[in-house]
Protein backbone atom coordinates (compact mmCIF):
# COMPACT_ATOMS: atom_id res chain seq x y z
CA UNK A 1 0.00 0.00 0.00
CA UNK A 2 1.30 3.58 -1.22
CA UNK A 3 2.18 5.95 1.71
CA UNK A 4 -0.77 8.14 2.24
CA UNK A 5 1.21 11.72 2.69
CA UNK A 6 -0.94 14.74 3.81
CA UNK A 7 0.89 17.80 2.65
CA UNK A 8 0.25 20.89 4.55
CA UNK A 9 -1.81 23.69 2.18
CA UNK A 10 -2.31 26.24 4.96
CA UNK A 11 0.23 29.73 5.45
CA UNK A 12 -0.29 32.26 8.00
CA UNK A 13 -1.04 35.55 6.73
CA UNK A 14 -1.32 36.88 3.37
CA UNK A 15 0.79 34.81 0.17
CA UNK A 16 3.31 37.44 -0.76
CA UNK A 17 4.09 37.91 -4.92
CA UNK A 18 7.30 36.86 -3.81
CA UNK A 19 6.29 33.23 -2.47
CA UNK A 20 4.04 32.37 -5.65
CA UNK A 21 7.66 33.92 -7.95
CA UNK A 22 9.87 31.30 -6.07
CA UNK A 23 6.92 28.79 -6.60
CA UNK A 24 7.31 29.84 -10.57
CA UNK A 25 10.90 30.20 -10.74
CA UNK A 26 11.59 25.97 -9.52
CA UNK A 27 9.13 25.59 -12.36
CA UNK A 28 12.04 26.15 -14.72
CA UNK A 29 13.86 22.78 -14.37
CA UNK A 30 11.14 20.40 -15.47
CA UNK A 31 11.26 20.99 -18.87
CA UNK A 32 8.38 18.60 -20.07
CA UNK A 33 5.88 21.51 -18.97
CA UNK A 34 3.80 23.41 -21.04
CA UNK A 35 1.97 25.20 -19.70
CA UNK A 36 0.88 26.85 -16.22
CA UNK A 37 -2.19 28.09 -15.01
CA UNK A 38 -2.72 29.80 -11.54
CA UNK A 39 -5.51 30.95 -9.89
CA UNK A 40 -5.07 34.03 -6.89
CA UNK A 41 -8.13 34.99 -4.51
CA UNK A 42 -7.82 38.69 -3.52
CA UNK A 43 -9.72 39.73 -0.30
CA UNK A 44 -11.95 42.26 -1.43
CA UNK A 45 -12.94 45.72 0.21
CA UNK A 46 -16.63 45.08 -0.46
CA UNK A 47 -18.92 47.69 0.88
CA UNK A 48 -21.08 46.28 3.84
CA UNK A 49 -23.86 48.96 4.45
CA UNK A 50 -21.87 52.19 5.26
CA UNK A 51 -18.85 50.11 6.15
CA UNK A 52 -15.93 48.51 4.71
CA UNK A 53 -14.22 45.06 4.94
CA UNK A 54 -10.87 45.57 6.07
CA UNK A 55 -9.80 41.97 5.80
CA UNK A 56 -10.82 38.50 6.89
CA UNK A 57 -10.11 36.39 9.66
CA UNK A 58 -9.47 32.87 8.08
CA UNK A 59 -9.49 29.79 10.32
CA UNK A 60 -10.27 26.00 9.41
CA UNK A 61 -10.82 22.60 10.78
CA UNK A 62 -7.18 21.76 9.55
CA UNK A 63 -7.04 18.01 10.28
CA UNK A 64 -9.84 17.25 8.00
CA UNK A 65 -9.28 19.96 5.50
CA UNK A 66 -6.12 18.56 4.79
CA UNK A 67 -7.82 14.92 4.54
CA UNK A 68 -10.19 16.32 2.04
CA UNK A 69 -7.70 18.09 -0.03
CA UNK A 70 -5.22 14.49 -0.21
CA UNK A 71 -8.72 13.01 -1.76
CA UNK A 72 -9.00 16.12 -4.11
CA UNK A 73 -5.18 16.07 -4.86
CA UNK A 74 -5.70 12.06 -5.92
CA UNK A 75 -8.88 12.82 -7.82
CA UNK A 76 -7.72 15.45 -9.76
CA UNK A 77 -4.24 13.74 -10.66
CA UNK A 78 -6.44 10.62 -11.73
CA UNK A 79 -9.10 13.32 -13.81
CA UNK A 80 -6.46 15.29 -15.90
CA UNK A 81 -2.30 15.02 -17.25
CA UNK A 82 -0.42 17.17 -14.80
CA UNK A 83 2.71 17.47 -13.56
CA UNK A 84 2.10 19.06 -10.57
CA UNK A 85 -0.36 20.32 -8.67
CA UNK A 86 0.47 23.22 -5.62
CA UNK A 87 -2.16 24.67 -3.21
CA UNK A 88 -1.84 26.87 -0.75
CA UNK A 89 -4.56 28.90 1.67
CA UNK A 90 -3.87 31.63 3.99
CA UNK A 91 -5.00 31.34 7.65
CA UNK A 92 -5.51 33.93 10.00
CA UNK A 93 -6.23 38.00 9.18
CA UNK A 94 -5.42 39.25 6.18
CA UNK A 95 -5.92 42.46 5.01
CA UNK A 96 -8.23 43.72 1.81
CA UNK A 97 -5.79 43.24 -1.25
CA UNK A 98 -3.84 40.44 -0.18
CA UNK A 99 -3.94 37.13 -1.35
CA UNK A 100 -5.35 34.66 0.96
CA UNK A 101 -5.76 31.77 -2.26
CA UNK A 102 -2.87 30.10 -4.57
CA UNK A 103 -3.66 27.26 -6.42
CA UNK A 104 -1.41 26.49 -9.34
CA UNK A 105 -1.37 23.44 -11.70
CA UNK A 106 1.49 22.35 -14.68
CA UNK A 107 0.65 20.13 -17.36
CA UNK A 108 2.56 19.47 -20.99
CA UNK A 109 -0.54 20.57 -22.90
CA UNK A 110 -2.50 23.64 -22.04
CA UNK A 111 -6.27 22.34 -21.76
CA UNK A 112 -5.19 19.87 -18.30
CA UNK A 113 -3.31 22.84 -16.31
CA UNK A 114 -6.23 25.14 -16.94
CA UNK A 115 -9.55 22.74 -16.41
CA UNK A 116 -7.90 21.23 -13.28
CA UNK A 117 -7.19 24.68 -11.98
CA UNK A 118 -10.71 25.70 -12.36
CA UNK A 119 -12.07 22.39 -10.92
CA UNK A 120 -9.64 22.77 -7.80
CA UNK A 121 -10.72 26.24 -6.83
CA UNK A 122 -14.20 24.89 -7.28
CA UNK A 123 -13.57 22.04 -4.84
CA UNK A 124 -11.32 24.25 -2.42
CA UNK A 125 -14.39 26.48 -1.98
CA UNK A 126 -16.59 24.13 -1.54
CA UNK A 127 -15.39 21.48 0.24
CA UNK A 128 -12.70 22.76 2.12
CA UNK A 129 -13.68 23.08 5.80
CA UNK A 130 -12.83 27.00 6.01
CA UNK A 131 -14.29 29.79 7.60
CA UNK A 132 -14.17 33.38 6.70
CA UNK A 133 -14.99 36.00 9.40
CA UNK A 134 -14.85 39.74 7.35
CA UNK A 135 -13.86 42.58 9.94
CA UNK A 136 -15.06 45.44 8.75
CA UNK A 137 -13.79 49.16 9.20
CA UNK A 138 -15.92 49.71 12.27
CA UNK A 139 -14.19 46.38 13.62
CA UNK A 140 -17.44 44.71 13.58
CA UNK A 141 -17.97 41.11 11.45
CA UNK A 142 -19.59 39.30 9.77
CA UNK A 143 -19.28 35.39 8.60
CA UNK A 144 -18.82 35.28 4.91
CA UNK A 145 -20.91 32.49 2.91
CA UNK A 146 -19.49 31.05 -0.54
CA UNK A 147 -21.92 32.12 -3.70
CA UNK B 1 -17.39 8.17 28.25
CA UNK B 2 -16.37 11.27 27.22
CA UNK B 3 -16.97 13.23 23.81
CA UNK B 4 -15.17 16.07 22.72
CA UNK B 5 -16.77 18.50 20.03
CA UNK B 6 -15.22 20.66 17.86
CA UNK B 7 -16.77 23.84 16.63
CA UNK B 8 -16.30 26.33 14.04
CA UNK B 9 -17.36 29.28 12.53
CA UNK B 10 -20.84 31.39 13.81
CA UNK B 11 -20.48 28.15 16.07
CA UNK B 12 -17.62 29.36 18.21
CA UNK B 13 -19.62 32.74 18.92
CA UNK B 14 -23.08 31.52 19.64
CA UNK B 15 -21.61 28.73 21.81
CA UNK B 16 -18.62 30.83 23.14
CA UNK B 17 -15.89 28.52 22.98
CA UNK B 18 -14.51 26.33 20.17
CA UNK B 19 -14.36 23.02 22.22
CA UNK B 20 -16.73 21.18 24.40
CA UNK B 21 -16.85 18.42 25.87
CA UNK B 22 -20.39 16.11 26.51
CA UNK B 23 -20.61 12.53 28.79
CA UNK B 24 -22.60 9.80 28.23
CA UNK B 25 -24.12 11.04 25.11
CA UNK B 26 -24.66 7.45 22.62
CA UNK B 27 -25.14 9.06 19.01
CA UNK B 28 -24.43 12.47 17.25
CA UNK B 29 -28.53 13.41 17.11
CA UNK B 30 -28.70 12.98 20.93
CA UNK B 31 -25.51 15.27 21.00
CA UNK B 32 -27.13 17.87 18.49
CA UNK B 33 -30.42 17.90 20.55
CA UNK B 34 -28.38 18.41 24.07
CA UNK B 35 -26.97 21.24 22.50
CA UNK B 36 -30.00 22.93 21.17
CA UNK B 37 -31.87 22.74 24.21
CA UNK B 38 -28.90 24.63 26.45
CA UNK B 39 -28.24 26.94 23.08
CA UNK B 40 -31.51 27.95 21.55
CA UNK B 41 -29.78 29.98 18.54
CA UNK B 42 -28.16 26.58 16.89
CA UNK B 43 -31.62 25.37 15.60
CA UNK B 44 -31.40 28.17 13.01
CA UNK B 45 -27.53 27.46 12.07
CA UNK B 46 -27.15 24.76 9.16
CA UNK B 47 -24.08 22.81 9.81
CA UNK B 48 -22.33 19.57 8.82
CA UNK B 49 -20.98 17.00 11.25
CA UNK B 50 -18.27 15.35 10.84
CA UNK B 51 -16.99 12.22 13.56
CA UNK B 52 -13.50 11.84 14.12
CA UNK B 53 -12.58 13.62 10.65
CA UNK B 54 -15.17 11.84 8.62
CA UNK B 55 -18.02 13.77 7.78
CA UNK B 56 -21.61 11.96 7.81
CA UNK B 57 -24.74 12.06 6.98
CA UNK B 58 -27.58 10.93 9.26
CA UNK B 59 -26.80 9.78 13.18
CA UNK B 60 -24.05 8.35 13.99
CA UNK B 61 -23.34 5.98 17.30
CA UNK B 62 -20.46 7.17 19.45
CA UNK B 63 -17.90 5.50 21.80
CA UNK B 64 -15.42 7.08 24.30
CA UNK B 65 -12.62 9.38 23.14
CA UNK B 66 -14.59 10.03 19.93
CA UNK B 67 -14.49 13.85 17.87
CA UNK B 68 -17.19 15.06 17.09
CA UNK B 69 -17.16 18.50 14.83
CA UNK B 70 -20.18 21.14 14.00
CA UNK B 71 -19.03 22.51 10.80
CA UNK B 72 -21.49 25.34 9.42
CA UNK B 73 -21.21 26.37 5.52
CA UNK B 74 -17.67 27.22 4.55
CA UNK B 75 -16.13 30.04 3.01
CA UNK B 76 -12.78 29.04 2.17
CA UNK B 77 -10.87 30.69 -0.99
CA UNK C 1 -14.44 58.85 -30.64
CA UNK C 2 -12.38 57.25 -28.06
CA UNK C 3 -8.88 57.23 -28.76
CA UNK C 4 -7.63 53.47 -29.93
CA UNK C 5 -4.70 52.81 -27.82
CA UNK C 6 -2.24 50.21 -29.13
CA UNK C 7 -0.38 48.80 -26.11
CA UNK C 8 2.77 46.82 -26.42
CA UNK C 9 2.54 42.98 -25.81
CA UNK C 10 6.19 42.18 -26.71
CA UNK C 11 9.17 41.88 -24.56
CA UNK C 12 12.80 40.83 -25.78
CA UNK C 13 13.34 37.50 -23.66
CA UNK C 14 11.98 35.05 -21.43
CA UNK C 15 9.75 36.28 -19.25
CA UNK C 16 10.85 36.21 -15.59
CA UNK C 17 8.82 35.36 -12.73
CA UNK C 18 10.16 38.51 -10.79
CA UNK C 19 8.14 40.26 -13.82
CA UNK C 20 5.15 37.83 -12.66
CA UNK C 21 5.34 38.76 -9.51
CA UNK C 22 5.47 42.52 -9.64
CA UNK C 23 2.20 42.76 -11.67
CA UNK C 24 0.43 40.81 -9.19
CA UNK C 25 2.03 43.10 -6.40
CA UNK C 26 0.36 46.12 -8.47
CA UNK C 27 -3.04 44.61 -8.41
CA UNK C 28 -3.18 45.05 -4.35
CA UNK C 29 -4.37 48.51 -3.88
CA UNK C 30 -7.25 47.17 -6.60
CA UNK C 31 -9.24 46.63 -3.66
CA UNK C 32 -12.10 45.53 -5.91
CA UNK C 33 -10.30 42.58 -7.57
CA UNK C 34 -11.14 39.25 -5.52
CA UNK C 35 -9.60 36.67 -8.16
CA UNK C 36 -6.69 36.46 -10.13
CA UNK C 37 -6.48 33.88 -13.34
CA UNK C 38 -3.01 33.67 -14.76
CA UNK C 39 -2.02 31.50 -17.86
CA UNK C 40 1.81 30.92 -18.54
CA UNK C 41 3.01 29.33 -21.43
CA UNK C 42 6.88 27.72 -20.82
CA UNK C 43 9.31 26.15 -23.80
CA UNK C 44 9.35 22.81 -23.54
CA UNK C 45 12.08 20.43 -24.25
CA UNK C 46 10.44 17.89 -26.87
CA UNK C 47 12.09 15.10 -27.86
CA UNK C 48 12.30 15.53 -31.69
CA UNK C 49 13.56 12.04 -32.97
CA UNK C 50 17.08 12.14 -31.74
CA UNK C 51 17.58 15.76 -30.97
CA UNK C 52 15.19 17.47 -28.09
CA UNK C 53 14.22 21.25 -28.14
CA UNK C 54 16.70 23.67 -26.86
CA UNK C 55 14.71 26.76 -27.52
CA UNK C 56 12.17 28.42 -29.35
CA UNK C 57 12.54 31.82 -31.36
CA UNK C 58 10.19 34.23 -31.76
CA UNK C 59 9.46 36.56 -34.18
CA UNK C 60 6.33 38.33 -34.97
CA UNK C 61 4.15 40.76 -37.24
CA UNK C 62 4.00 43.04 -34.68
CA UNK C 63 1.99 46.13 -35.83
CA UNK C 64 -0.55 43.58 -37.27
CA UNK C 65 -0.46 41.80 -33.62
CA UNK C 66 -0.95 44.91 -31.63
CA UNK C 67 -4.17 46.26 -34.02
CA UNK C 68 -5.47 42.19 -33.51
CA UNK C 69 -4.48 42.25 -29.77
CA UNK C 70 -6.33 45.42 -29.43
CA UNK C 71 -9.88 44.22 -30.85
CA UNK C 72 -9.39 41.12 -29.04
CA UNK C 73 -9.18 42.97 -25.72
CA UNK C 74 -12.09 45.50 -26.33
CA UNK C 75 -14.00 41.87 -26.84
CA UNK C 76 -12.89 40.55 -23.92
CA UNK C 77 -13.82 43.36 -21.71
CA UNK C 78 -17.18 43.42 -23.97
CA UNK C 79 -17.73 40.16 -22.91
CA UNK C 80 -16.82 39.71 -19.67
CA UNK C 81 -16.84 42.04 -16.14
CA UNK C 82 -12.97 42.51 -15.90
CA UNK C 83 -11.17 45.11 -13.54
CA UNK C 84 -7.84 43.89 -15.75
CA UNK C 85 -6.21 42.54 -18.44
CA UNK C 86 -2.28 42.36 -19.27
CA UNK C 87 -0.73 40.24 -22.18
CA UNK C 88 3.04 39.79 -22.18
CA UNK C 89 4.41 37.58 -24.97
CA UNK C 90 8.20 37.21 -25.97
CA UNK C 91 10.40 37.71 -28.96
CA UNK C 92 13.49 36.03 -29.56
CA UNK C 93 14.90 32.69 -28.15
CA UNK C 94 13.49 31.34 -25.26
CA UNK C 95 15.17 28.72 -23.82
CA UNK C 96 13.34 25.48 -22.72
CA UNK C 97 12.07 25.79 -19.00
CA UNK C 98 11.28 29.48 -19.94
CA UNK C 99 8.09 30.99 -19.97
CA UNK C 100 7.12 33.49 -23.41
CA UNK C 101 3.71 34.16 -22.60
CA UNK C 102 1.70 35.48 -19.78
CA UNK C 103 -1.78 35.97 -19.26
CA UNK C 104 -3.29 37.89 -16.74
CA UNK C 105 -7.24 38.45 -15.86
CA UNK C 106 -8.55 40.04 -12.67
CA UNK C 107 -12.14 40.34 -11.71
CA UNK C 108 -14.73 40.61 -8.94
CA UNK C 109 -15.67 37.23 -9.30
CA UNK C 110 -13.64 34.06 -10.12
CA UNK C 111 -15.61 32.97 -13.16
CA UNK C 112 -14.95 36.04 -14.91
CA UNK C 113 -11.43 35.96 -14.65
CA UNK C 114 -11.31 32.36 -15.56
CA UNK C 115 -13.40 32.42 -18.44
CA UNK C 116 -11.45 35.40 -20.24
CA UNK C 117 -8.00 34.15 -18.98
CA UNK C 118 -8.94 30.74 -21.28
CA UNK C 119 -10.68 32.47 -24.49
CA UNK C 120 -7.64 35.26 -24.28
CA UNK C 121 -4.75 32.42 -24.37
CA UNK C 122 -7.35 30.63 -27.26
CA UNK C 123 -7.39 33.57 -29.16
CA UNK C 124 -3.77 34.27 -28.92
CA UNK C 125 -2.56 31.46 -29.95
CA UNK C 126 -5.11 31.35 -33.24
CA UNK C 127 -4.43 34.79 -34.11
CA UNK C 128 -2.09 36.85 -33.14
CA UNK C 129 0.66 36.48 -36.09
CA UNK C 130 3.69 35.25 -34.45
CA UNK C 131 5.86 32.26 -35.06
CA UNK C 132 7.80 29.80 -33.40
CA UNK C 133 11.09 28.26 -34.44
CA UNK C 134 12.24 25.36 -32.50
CA UNK C 135 16.12 25.32 -32.32
CA UNK C 136 16.97 21.97 -31.63
CA UNK C 137 20.06 20.32 -29.46
CA UNK C 138 21.91 20.01 -32.52
CA UNK C 139 21.12 23.61 -33.44
CA UNK C 140 18.89 22.44 -36.81
CA UNK C 141 15.26 23.81 -36.26
CA UNK C 142 11.77 23.23 -37.36
CA UNK C 143 8.51 25.76 -37.59
CA UNK C 144 6.46 25.39 -34.70
CA UNK C 145 2.87 24.42 -35.41
CA UNK C 146 -0.11 25.29 -33.19
CA UNK C 147 -2.48 21.92 -32.56
CA UNK D 1 4.26 51.65 -58.56
CA UNK D 2 6.16 49.77 -55.66
CA UNK D 3 4.65 47.08 -53.63
CA UNK D 4 6.54 46.68 -50.70
CA UNK D 5 6.30 42.50 -49.25
CA UNK D 6 6.51 41.59 -45.74
CA UNK D 7 7.90 37.49 -45.36
CA UNK D 8 7.25 35.72 -41.64
CA UNK D 9 8.01 32.67 -40.33
CA UNK D 10 8.99 29.91 -42.90
CA UNK D 11 8.63 31.89 -45.80
CA UNK D 12 11.91 34.03 -44.43
CA UNK D 13 13.68 30.73 -45.29
CA UNK D 14 11.91 29.77 -48.13
CA UNK D 15 12.19 33.23 -49.99
CA UNK D 16 16.09 34.07 -48.61
CA UNK D 17 14.88 37.52 -46.90
CA UNK D 18 12.06 39.33 -44.99
CA UNK D 19 11.33 41.99 -47.25
CA UNK D 20 11.19 41.88 -51.08
CA UNK D 21 10.11 44.68 -53.24
CA UNK D 22 7.84 44.85 -56.72
CA UNK D 23 6.97 46.92 -59.47
CA UNK D 24 3.85 46.89 -61.27
CA UNK D 25 1.57 44.35 -59.40
CA UNK D 26 -2.22 44.82 -59.86
CA UNK D 27 -3.43 42.39 -56.72
CA UNK D 28 -2.24 40.31 -54.45
CA UNK D 29 -3.27 36.85 -56.75
CA UNK D 30 -1.01 38.28 -58.87
CA UNK D 31 2.18 39.08 -56.51
CA UNK D 32 1.32 35.56 -55.26
CA UNK D 33 1.25 34.15 -58.64
CA UNK D 34 4.80 36.13 -59.81
CA UNK D 35 6.22 34.98 -56.30
CA UNK D 36 5.05 31.31 -57.35
CA UNK D 37 6.92 30.73 -60.42
CA UNK D 38 10.05 32.37 -58.86
CA UNK D 39 9.46 30.65 -55.72
CA UNK D 40 8.38 27.05 -56.90
CA UNK D 41 8.25 25.88 -52.71
CA UNK D 42 5.71 28.79 -52.28
CA UNK D 43 2.85 26.94 -53.74
CA UNK D 44 3.43 23.99 -50.82
CA UNK D 45 2.92 26.70 -48.19
CA UNK D 46 -0.54 27.83 -46.49
CA UNK D 47 -0.23 31.32 -45.82
CA UNK D 48 -2.83 34.41 -45.48
CA UNK D 49 -2.33 37.61 -46.98
CA UNK D 50 -2.74 41.28 -45.27
CA UNK D 51 -2.21 44.51 -46.99
CA UNK D 52 -1.72 47.43 -44.86
CA UNK D 53 -2.00 45.37 -41.92
CA UNK D 54 -5.47 43.64 -42.49
CA UNK D 55 -5.90 40.26 -43.15
CA UNK D 56 -7.52 39.68 -46.71
CA UNK D 57 -10.05 37.02 -48.16
CA UNK D 58 -9.92 36.42 -51.86
CA UNK D 59 -8.13 38.98 -53.84
CA UNK D 60 -7.16 43.09 -53.61
CA UNK D 61 -5.93 45.33 -55.67
CA UNK D 62 -3.05 47.01 -55.35
CA UNK D 63 -1.86 50.45 -55.20
CA UNK D 64 1.57 52.40 -54.79
CA UNK D 65 3.25 52.35 -51.53
CA UNK D 66 0.83 49.47 -50.31
CA UNK D 67 2.39 46.79 -47.87
CA UNK D 68 1.48 43.07 -48.28
CA UNK D 69 2.40 40.63 -45.65
CA UNK D 70 2.40 36.66 -46.10
CA UNK D 71 1.75 34.93 -43.06
CA UNK D 72 2.45 30.94 -42.38
CA UNK D 73 0.29 29.63 -39.60
CA UNK D 74 0.91 31.03 -36.31
CA UNK D 75 2.47 29.65 -33.94
CA UNK D 76 2.50 31.74 -30.68
CA UNK D 77 2.10 31.18 -27.19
Amino acid sequence: MREKKLRNIFVNGAISADTIAESIRKHHTKKDIGAHSIFLGQVRADEIGDQQVAGISYTAYEELALEKMYEIREAIFEKYPLTCMHVHHSLGLIAAGEICLFVFTSSKHRKAAMEACDELVERIKAELPIWGKEILTDESHQWKENK
Amino acid sequence: MNIKILLFGRLTELLGQSVLHMEDVSDTNTLAQRLSSQYPGLAQIKYQVAVNQEIIHGNKALTDGMTVALMPPFSGG
